[in-house]
């Protein structure tokens, strides 16, 4: 049993080190130099800037609004850029500002509880009525909020994606947003207690991602698009090339 | 028919050789029977080391590599020289099983199924420092090469992507190589126990019965294993010494460093078997088995492989000083000031690794056992500080003077230090205590058969 | 206008912001849902997610800037040149730290009154009742505040009937006092640099921000240049302390400090023998004595009189001592160098300089004095910390005799921590204003952002207090209206129609005129509004006394030398985590006060580095830690300000507080009454304990490694940069002929000679450069243009979100600088004050990077563009890369760093943040030229980008105010990287390892290399001479004739 | 077709043992098998008649499949991405992938080395007969087994045996011993 006696021994050469490093470990804790801790998983934890791509597709997210771009794009025939005008300018694709829907919805599907909403927003407060200027413009109002739009097609913080480039270069919006404007289909229901008993539309699933959003999914593209030989012709090759560059993308 | 007794009969170890195979069998399988306190004590002290070290990580893991002592431009220091010196330590058993198999040296026999434990557990323990030294541990299996969606593969220009493959294909061939050899010992064990242990080892011996169609296809296998892991061995340490010689760093940039690595892995590797065995030998009594006879022998090989290693840093002086590279010329010079930053490094080491083994010049120290585990301590130590030297001397005096700088581990450095030996001893503690740790099929090779004469 | 209105919008949230409150979906990764915020309504001018430029002017007073303030969705992000106001076309140092500034967690940014929040109702009420009680009273209303120019210093005026104070101790006040004196009511004078042929200082710190007037540093450059005419401008700097801008001298006088007056004026008196001068400076000459300038000063007389003989000889300007100077004879120091600059004919020294208001210390000191007295009702405080820069607490007690403390600033200090009434008003990126730069430069500033809390215009504030004071006389309209008003009379005037009656005269300014608001465009967008450059010279109509001796406070052994912090300044960037943790040029020095002491005085001391002394004045007393330093004179302490500076002024400066100098000076002035810190003899004794100072600098010399490469200035001056043969001929360093693939590329050599055969070069490689079809983005770093200012580094921390690590990780050397100025010393002599070289190292792009083949997952690798890429996400964190970097320029996040807010709202959104585990580099901005070559392709699918997007694209080469560094495509023949690599000043950095690098360097001309020459001047000199710079002997005696 | 049984002989003496096995072979008797607890050069001469063991096929096989997968691996790969060209070396360089190929030739070799073994031996074999599981062949004894020996040959290989001087011959069902007293 003397061998016992080292436990006390080994347990006192460790309790020596094992202060010492609680101590450097306690220095991390700074207020003013904030370091970001990582229980888990450090990729993926808030405030890293950094969320991964490639969600499974094809389950809708709960939106805040039931807009539905089958009756938009599809039923109406509106262009996509009509609304996201900012995609043939910038990076952003641009979610439309709430005044381009006002734009319309102050004069059209008013009993729509859905359209109702969006004066809620503009208003910044439920069961508004829009006041309009002397040209007939919604007025904006001072405690207006946006829509808390859910982001259904997300990169992640280290990709660059330009939709302007994309735009200038011949591409098509449902080349990676899939067929949107068949997406949003509704069917009809009576607007609760409306003495006219005209019917809105109850739109299940407001946006879908069909692609995968993920990198091997760009590069399908990037490695042979009929769009860069159309475009650049002899430079073709040289182009290709750089769009497998990795910061084509990324940054 | 004639059998002749393969044993010279003035061969040193032959008075300590066991008379019979049933008696290899109970001497070795001895070693289950009950656990002695002095082995629990051991294993729960490794187990200590290794939950404290697994702690340390734990805090790098959250807070990032920050809380090691890295800074530019020296971004390698304790993990890396820690990782070298595993893999180093890994190399003797290789060299112990798989050439001196090849050479038919004899007094191989009693150590190198020891040797061989330490050689797995020794590289993974290695394996542990690759990736815990990456800043992002959790991308490790990036390094792998497998379809991904990313459609992503990796550097095979890259001296780490040779390292990984080196050192994969190292851990899982010793491990083989290892396993194969164990497999009729296993079976030893497994038809002198009973009940649920019996099973177990049932299942880990896959079956062995030790026909002559097992025996057969055995030989030839184990021959080609051998024939593999030596060149294995010698290419594993020459790419780890790549992953330096392949940077311009001075200091690293060398040609001469793969024999240099390698002697210094073979160094390191036989010292550690010495400082090893002997207290198992003290602890289990295999004093029949493992015995001077063997300590001797490793010692000479340390005394060879000291002299190269000598020979290699005075090489390295004089390639820097025939080359006229100011780069090379600057390092060298100031790594053997003495009052440079790291000049106590240097110096360790020099005594260490050319100095301290002189010792074993004399047979009497050669054969004493307080002097052999005193110098293989040393050595120990010196080819940890060598592999310091080359690392963080080099990148402390990198190439651009305004960078120079020092480098000071932390604790938690420390710790995932004393947690790697931890985590090497619990699992050669656990090993030798539930599987046969000295080679009973071969010990009874150097057995005289038992012949009932003519 | 609209543009506050969508500023407003904007402040909404931009277009995405990360929701808070993470709800998972069912997916493969733990991946939080984000909210995509839209705008309620589009604004104008502006489309998300690109960068809106708006011209503007940061800083005040003479340091204001013409920039460009950038902003992206609302935010102010960064600071860029304005290249149109002919000013200067870059971004200093100081301008980021007010951008930083605007964004710090410290900043007060809505009115507090008594401790409690107020509204801006509240707090006007209360201001003017106060001020009505004040002069009711007959008590003065007040306002102390940094040097201010424009518009709002007549407003300030009639609001404190007169007691406007504009004071700085940066010691510009002297040198008012001493032009007034001499010349009269024309402000401060200008100084043309850029065709001097020898530049003398007395240690004006003109090429920081201490004394930066913008334009100075390009001028000086110019001047240091070859290029311009055919010689190189000679820096002869008197001053105990080689600081940043002293480093760049050719030869250096450290002299006892408060001599300097002596030395001008004995100087002035042997220029002016030699030129024959006679008018009316003569009796003020008289007072000069060589001998006695040369005993006490520590400069022997034939020094003296060998700079004289140069100055006298050909085109030379003298510049006045700035802080440096600021002993007890101050004003005569400033005197003695304008009559230096005027006896010697030169016509350097042209009125037109900074005419703004400059009070002195005698003006602060009668202040003080009223407040002790009590005759001060109300107090405006504005950015101007006088607790900490006066010496003996006299400031802070006389504030308690204050009625009213109103504190106009929203960045807190010792001085403001007083204050009762806060009413923040807005900073320079919130604000409208002007600054008169220099007489007849009015530079405009313009809000790009919504005010980023509740603050308030500082006109409006103060039209407020003028409208309650005095109805009758105030302006109806808004600061923003007014403003513009003024700035409207400088419209041209309206061609008469042609039916105009002949008694037509203009119509009345009117700012809501289209055709004035189409000018206020232009003028907004340019920044500037010309108002008529003062021309002619000056002449010397008043006389002061000049005559001076060494006077010294105190009674130590050794003399005290302050100077200005480089970055700190006097402590009013204290609290900018940039200004802390950019490395000091001299030292390397980050987050601290230390002394620089001479080896020499560190071994009569018995200290070594990092040693902490105790520094006894009279007073009071400060610890530092000891920095052994060979750039200062012997048996001088120098200290820099800007320490000392507590938790009042807010969390990092408490960080990096170190000591203040300043508190142990005694309370003088000098006879004009100027702000005097030097000329106190201290008494100094190793304490025994050990400092803790942060330096990141390692050996201070570059160990013959081709780091630092000199030419000869003569030689230099010969050829110019003109192509040569013989590329790098004039550099004395003996490397491999340089590879002509280097300097043009093979495919686009190939496109241009289609049938020639390849030309075989000595050179044999194993693999070949790569090719780059398109571009080979290459920088030029001229390190004979380079000063050390480290406006490159702080612009490039701000572009590319770099964080700030803080001291405790600084000491691990964790800095995250992706481009750093390495301060090398030539070779010395114990006894001899090294040659100073300053080398911006950033990544060097090379074709054959070390780097790239040893990442295992190829995170970094070579772009078809020349750039050594690093993809951050890719990257595991091996650190390989950075061990194999021969340039060590290569940065690991140790951890992941989290911007404390608001300072997030300041990171580029085209820049990702990097976590932790992470390495990263300079990648030449290529977020920028990712964007320009987008800008370019819009045009049309296969534009290449031309050499003037190119060249100042980097936020290094944009921000540099010498213009050291420029940017470009090396296969267009005509960008600048193109032309200079093929010069004989070109080096690269550790050419010989055949790493291919994309980085040039040119040399930095120096008068003390001497090399023996072989053969013709085209030859390659093949012994390497070494810098051997007597500081103290025969300095001047090539300066001339060549 | 002629019943079989199983005939077991235990060996204390290696010479015994060779002399039996040598009159079987004499005799023309197949199917036995001989174990021993340890490998004998004298048992595989005899058995085998310096017949190397099959395994070394499946070495050659396994080092070819690795040296080219080693360098389709490298190459293919790295031609997927020749823009990404790290360092200035060429896409396919064949001096560093000259490891990746070595190291690949030794994994899957030794690799192939081990399941070629484990191929000729039959293992892993739980399902072994059990006759073959007699703790005395690990220790220290020798033996003979005929696992399905020809009911009319029983006598002669008995006799034949034990003439061998065999400590013990058994015939008959499945004989499984119990373990001793370790």
């Amino acid at each position: 049993m003397r061998h016992l006696v080292l436990l006390p021994v080994a347990a006192g050469i460790f309790l020596i080190p094992t202060a010492c490093t609680v101590a450097e470990a306690e220095k991390m804790g700074d207020p003013k130099f904030p370091l970001d801790y990582h229980p888990v998983l450090p990729q993926y934890g808030p405030n890293t800037g950094q969320i991964a791509a490639g969600r499974a597709t094809g389950k809708a997210l709960e939106q805040p609004i039931q807009f539905s771009h089958f009756v938009h794009a599809s039923e109406l025939g509106i262009d996509c850029q009509y609304c996201h005008s900012e995609a043939r300018r910038s990076i952003h694709s641009g979610v439309p500002p709430m005044q381009a829907c006002m734009g319309c919805h102050q004069y059209v599907k008013l009993e729509s509880p859905e359209v109702q909403k969006i004066h809620d927003h503009w208003c910044g407060q439920p069961k508004c009525t829009v006041r309009k200027d002397e040209f007939g413009q919604p007025i904006r109002e001072a405690n207006a909020k946006p829509i808390p739009w859910q982001k259904v097609h997300d990169l992640p913080d280290y990709v660059h994606f330009n939709h302007s480039r994309h735009i200038a270069g011949g591409l098509n919006c449902t080349e990676c947003h899939g067929q949107v404007q068949l997406q949003g289909q509704y069917r009809l229901e009576p607007i609760p207690g409306d003495a006219e008993g005209r019917k809105y539309r109850v739109v299940d699933e407001v946006m879908i991602r069909e692609a995968t959003l993920q990198m091997g999914w760009c590069l399908d593209c990037h490695r042979n698009h009929p769009s860069i030989d159309k475009n650049y012709g002899e430079a073709a090759d040289l182009r290709r090339a750089e769009l497998k560059d990795c910061w084509t993308c990324h940054k | 028919m004639a059998l002749v007794d393969p044993i010279d009969a003035n061969d040193p170890g032959r008075p300590n050789r066991p008379a019979t195979y049933g008696e290899t069998n109970r001497d070795i399988i001895r070693v289950l029977l009950k656990p002695t306190v002095g082995w629990a004590v051991a294993v729960v002290l490794a187990a200590i080391a290794m939950v404290y070290g697994g702690w340390c990580w734990y805090q790098q893991f959250t807070w990032g590599m920050g809380v090691s002592g890295y800074h530019p431009p020296i971004q390698w220091g304790v993990y890396i020289v820690t990782f070298v010196f595993w893999i180093g330590i890994g190399h003797a058993g290789t060299l112990i099983s798989a050439i001196l198999f090849l050479v038919r040296s004899r007094w191989r026999t009693g150590v190198y199924r020891a040797s061989e434990a330490m050689t797995v557990f020794a590289v993974m323990t290695a394996l542990l420092f690759p990736v815990l030294h990456l800043g992002r541990c959790w991308q490790a299996y990036w390094f792998f090469p497998y379809p991904n969606q990313r459609q992503l593969w990796m550097n095979f220009k890259s001296p780490l992507m040779w390292d990984v493959f080196a050192i994969s294909t190292y851990f899982t061939v010793s491990a083989v190589f290892f396993y194969v050899g164990l497999i009729p010992d296993i079976a030893v064990f497994r038809d002198h126990s009973r009940g649920l242990v019996r099973r177990v080892y049932g299942v880990l011996s896959v079956g062995w019965r030790g026909t002559h169609v097992q025996w057969h296809s055995y030989m030839g296998s184990y021959g080609f294993f051998a024939a593999f892991a030596a060149p294995l061995v010698l290419s594993v340490h020459s790419v780890v010494s790549w992953d330096f010689a392949m940077a311009p760093t001075p200091g690293w940039h060398s040609t001469i460093f793969p024999p240099y690595f390698v002697a210094g892995a073979i160094f390191s590797g036989c010292a550690m078997v010495i400082s090893l065995l002997m207290p198992m030998a003290y602890l289990f009594d295999w004093h029949k088995y493992v015995n001077t006879w063997h300590y001797e022998n490793l010692a000479k090989m340390c005394l060879l492989t000291s002299g190269i290693l000598t020979y290699a840093y005075g090489m390295e002086y004089f390639v820097g000083w025939y080359s006229q590279n100011p780069f090379e010329q600057s390092i060298f010079f100031w790594r053997a000031t003495p009052t440079a930053d790291y000049g106590w490094a240097f110096y360790l080491m020099v005594f260490c690794n050319c100095i301290a083994p002189i010792a074993w010049y004399s047979k009497k120290l050669r054969t004493n056992h307080v002097s052999l585990f005193i110098v293989a301590a040393i050595i120990n130590v010196g080819m940890w500080m060598e592999r310091f030297n080359i690392i963080v001397s080099s990148l402390a005096h990198n190439f651009d003077p305004a960078t120079w700088t020092t480098y000071a581990p932390t604790w938690i450095e420390w710790g995932v230090l004393i947690g790697s030996a931890g985590w090497f001893s619990f699992w050669f503690l656990l090993f030798s205590k539930t599987f046969p740790a000295i080679a009973i099929t071969e010990i009874k090779e150097m057995v005289a058969p038992p012949v009932r004469g003519h | 206008m609209n543009r506050r209105d969508f500023l407003k919008a904007l402040g909404l949230g931009g277009t995405v912001s990360a929701a808070s409150a993470c709800t998972l979906d069912d997916n493969v990764y733990f991946t939080p849902v984000e909210k995509v915020l839209p705008f309620v309504t589009r604004p104008e001018q502006t489309t998300p997610g690109t960068n809106s430029h708006f011209a503007t002017t940061i800083g005040t007073g003479p340091r204001a800037w013409p920039v460009v303030s950038v902003h992206r969705d609302g935010r102010v992000i960064n600071v860029g040149a304005n290249d149109n106001t002919g000013v200067a076309r870059a971004v200093t140092a100081a301008n980021l730290f007010e951008l930083q500034k605007h964004w710090s967690p410290d900043r007060v940014t809505a009115p507090r009154k008594d401790g409690a929040p107020a509204t801006w109702d509240d707090a006007t009420r209360e201001l003017v009742g106060k001020a009505v009680a004040a002069r009711s009273a007959g008590k003065k209303v007040a306002y102390v505040g940094p040097y201010r120019s424009g518009t709002i210093v007549d407003v300030l005026r009639t609001v404190t009937s007169g007691n406007a104070l504009f004071f700085e101790p940066l010691g510009l006040d002297a040198e008012a006092l001493a032009a007034k004196a001499l010349f009269g009511d024309v402000g401060l004078p200008r100084y043309l640099l850029d065709d001097a042929r020898m530049v003398l200082s007395f240690g004006a710190p003109f090429l920081g921000d201490a004394y930066a007037s913008p334009g100075l540093r390009a001028s000086f450059a110019t001047a240091k240049s070859a290029n311009h005419g055919n010689y190189v401008a000679r820096f002869v700097a008197v001053t105990p302390v080689k600081d940043q801008t002293a480093a760049n001298a050719d030869d250096w006088h450290g002299c006892v400090p408060g001599t300097e007056a002596m030395v001008a004026l004995a100087i002035a008196k042997l220029v002016a023998d030699a030129k024959h001068y006679s008018g009316p400076a003569t009796a003020m000459l008289a007072a000069a004595n060589v001998e006695a300038a040369a005993s006490a000063s520590g400069i022997s007389a034939e020094t003296i009189q060998s700079i004289a003989k140069a100055f006298a000889m050909e085109s030379a300007v003298a510049l006045p001592g700035g802080i440096n100077g600021a002993s007890a004879a101050a004003t005569r120091l400033a005197g003695a160098v304008y009559l230096l600059n005027h006896v010697s004919g030169h016509e350097t020294m042209r009125p037109g300089g900074y005419r703004g208001p400059i009070s002195s210390l005698a003006d602060v000191q009668a202040l003080v004095a009223d407040m002790q007295a009590g005759k001060v009702g109300v107090l405006l405080l504005d950015d101007v910390d006088l607790v900490h820069a006066l010496p003996g607490g006299t400031f802070a007690a006389a504030l308690a005799n204050v009625g009213t403390v109103v504190s106009l600033t929203g960045s807190p200090n010792e001085t403001n921590a007083a204050a009762k009434l806060w009413m923040p008003t807005h900073d320079a990126f919130e604000d409208w204003g002007d600054e008169e730069m220099a007489a007849g430069v009015l530079l405009t500033r313009q809000p790009g952002a919504t005010p980023r809390g509740d603050t308030r215009s500082m006109g409006d504030v103060l039209f407020d207090l003028w409208r309650a004071l005095d109805a009758a006389t105030a302006p109806a309209l808004s600061w923003r209206d007014h403003l513009w008003t003024v700035w409207a009379r400088f419209a041209p005037v309206p061609a008469p129609p042609e039916d105009a009656p002949a008694d037509w005269t203009p119509p009345p300014v009117d700012i809501s005129a289209a055709r004035t608001r189409q000018w206020l465009d232009g003028t907004l967008q340019r920044g500037m509004v010309a108002t008529g450059m003062a021309g002619g010279s000056l002449t010397v109509t008043g006389s002061m006394d000049l005559a001076s001796t060494a006077e010294h406070a105190g009674d130590g052994a050794y003399h005290l030398a302050v100077y200005a912090h480089n970055f700190k300044l006097d402590g009013r960037y204290a609290n900018e985590p940039w200004a802390q943790e950019t490395p000091d040029p001299m030292t390397g020095h980050v987050w601290d006060t230390w002394a620089l002491v001479h080896p020499e005085t560190a071994g009569k001391l018995g200290v070594r580095d990092n040693d902490e002394i105790k520094i006894t004045a009279p007073g009071g007393e400060i610890k530092v830690g000891v920095e052994v330093h060979p750039c200062v004179a012997k048996d001088v302490i120098a200290v820099a300000m800007g320490g000392g500076k507590t938790a009042a002024s807010g969390r990092y400066a408490e960080e990096g507080r170190g000591a203040n100098v300043l508190a142990i000076l005694p309370d003088r002035k000098d006879p004009s009454g100027a702000y005097v810190v030097q000329g106190v003899k201290v008494a100094v004794a190793a304490t025994g304990a050990r400092a803790n100072l942060v330096s990141t600098y390692g050996n201070d010399d570059d160990a013959d490694r081709n780091f630092a490469v000199v030419c000869e200035a003569e030689e230099w001056s010969k050829v110019g940069d003109a192509e040569t043969e013989h590329v790098g001929h004039l550099n004395g360093i003996h490397h491999m002929e340089m590879d002509r693939r280097l300097t043009a590329n093979e495919s686009a050599w190939r496109k241009q000679n289609p049938d020639a055969e390849m030309e075989k070069t000595s050179f044999v490689d194993f693999y070949p450069v790569p090719d780059h079809p398109t571009y080979r983005f290459t920088l030029t770093v001229d390190t004979n243009a380079c000063n050390g200012c480290g406006a490159c580094m702080v612009a490039c921390q701000a572009e590319n979100n770099l964080p700030v690590v803080g001291k405790w990780k600084m000491e691990k050397a964790r800095q995250l600088a992706w481009i750093r100025i390495d301060r090398f010393f030539a070779k010395h002599t114990d006894d001899e004050s090294p040659s100073v070289h300053f080398v911006p190292m950033m990544c060097q792009q090379c074709a054959h990077a070390p780097c790239e083949s040893v990442c295992p997952v190829l995170a970094t690798y070579h772009t078809i563009d020349g750039l050594n890429a690093m993809v951050y996400n890719r990257c595991v964190g091996t650190r390989y890369c950075a061990n194999a970097c021969p340039y060590s320029v290569r940065r690991f996040n140790y951890h992941s760093y989290v911007w404390p807010e608001p300072f997030n709202l300041q990171l580029n959104p085209d820049v990702v943040a990097r976590t932790m585990g992470v390495m990263e580099k300079c990648t030449f901005c290529v977020q920028r030229i990712r964007r320009t070559k987008a800008a370019y392709r819009a045009e049309g699918f296969t534009n290449t980008v031309p050499n003037e997007a190119l060249n100042q694209l980097t936020a290094c080469a944009e921000a540099c105010p010498s213009q050291a560094l420029s940017f470009g495509n090396l296969n267009d023949p005509e960008s600048t990287p193109h032309k200079t690599r093929k010069s004989g000043r070109n080096y690269l950095a550790l050419s010989d390892i055949n790493t291919f690098p994309a980085v040039n360097y040119l040399s930095r001309a120096s008068f003390h290399v001497h090399r023996p020459h072989h053969g013709g001047g085209g030859e390659h000199a093949a012994a390497s001479g070494h810098e051997t710079e007597g500081t103290h002997h025969e300095p001047a005696h090539d300066a001339g004739g060549h | 077709m002629d019943q079989t049984q199983r005939i077991k002989a235990v060996y204390s003496h290696l010479d015994s043992l060779l002399t039996g096995v040598d009159r079987l072979k004499k005799a023309g008797i197949t199917g036995y098998t001989v174990q021993a607890p340890l490998p004998r050069h004298e048992i595989e001469e005899i058995v085998y008649e310096g017949k190397p063991s099959p395994v070394r096929w499946w070495v050659l096989t396994g080092a070819l499949v690795g040296i080219t997968t080693g360098f389709l691996l490298t190459s293919l790969t790295h031609s997927a991405w020749p823009m990404i060209n790290p360092g200035g070396k060429p896409v396919v360089a064949i001096v560093p992938f000259a490891v990746i190929m070595f190291e690949c030739t030794i994994l899957f070799g030794s690799l192939a080395n081990g399941l070629g073994f484990l191929f000729h031996c039959g293992l892993p074999g739980y399902w072994l007969d059990k006759s073959l599981c007699d703790p005395r062949m690990t220790d220290a004894s020798f033996g003979i087994t005929f696992l399905e020996a020809p009911v009319s040959d029983t006598d002669r290989i008995t006799k034949l045996l034990e003439g061998s001087g065999a400590i013990e011959v058994t015939t008959g069902p499945d004989t499984f011993y119990e373990v001793p007293n370790a």
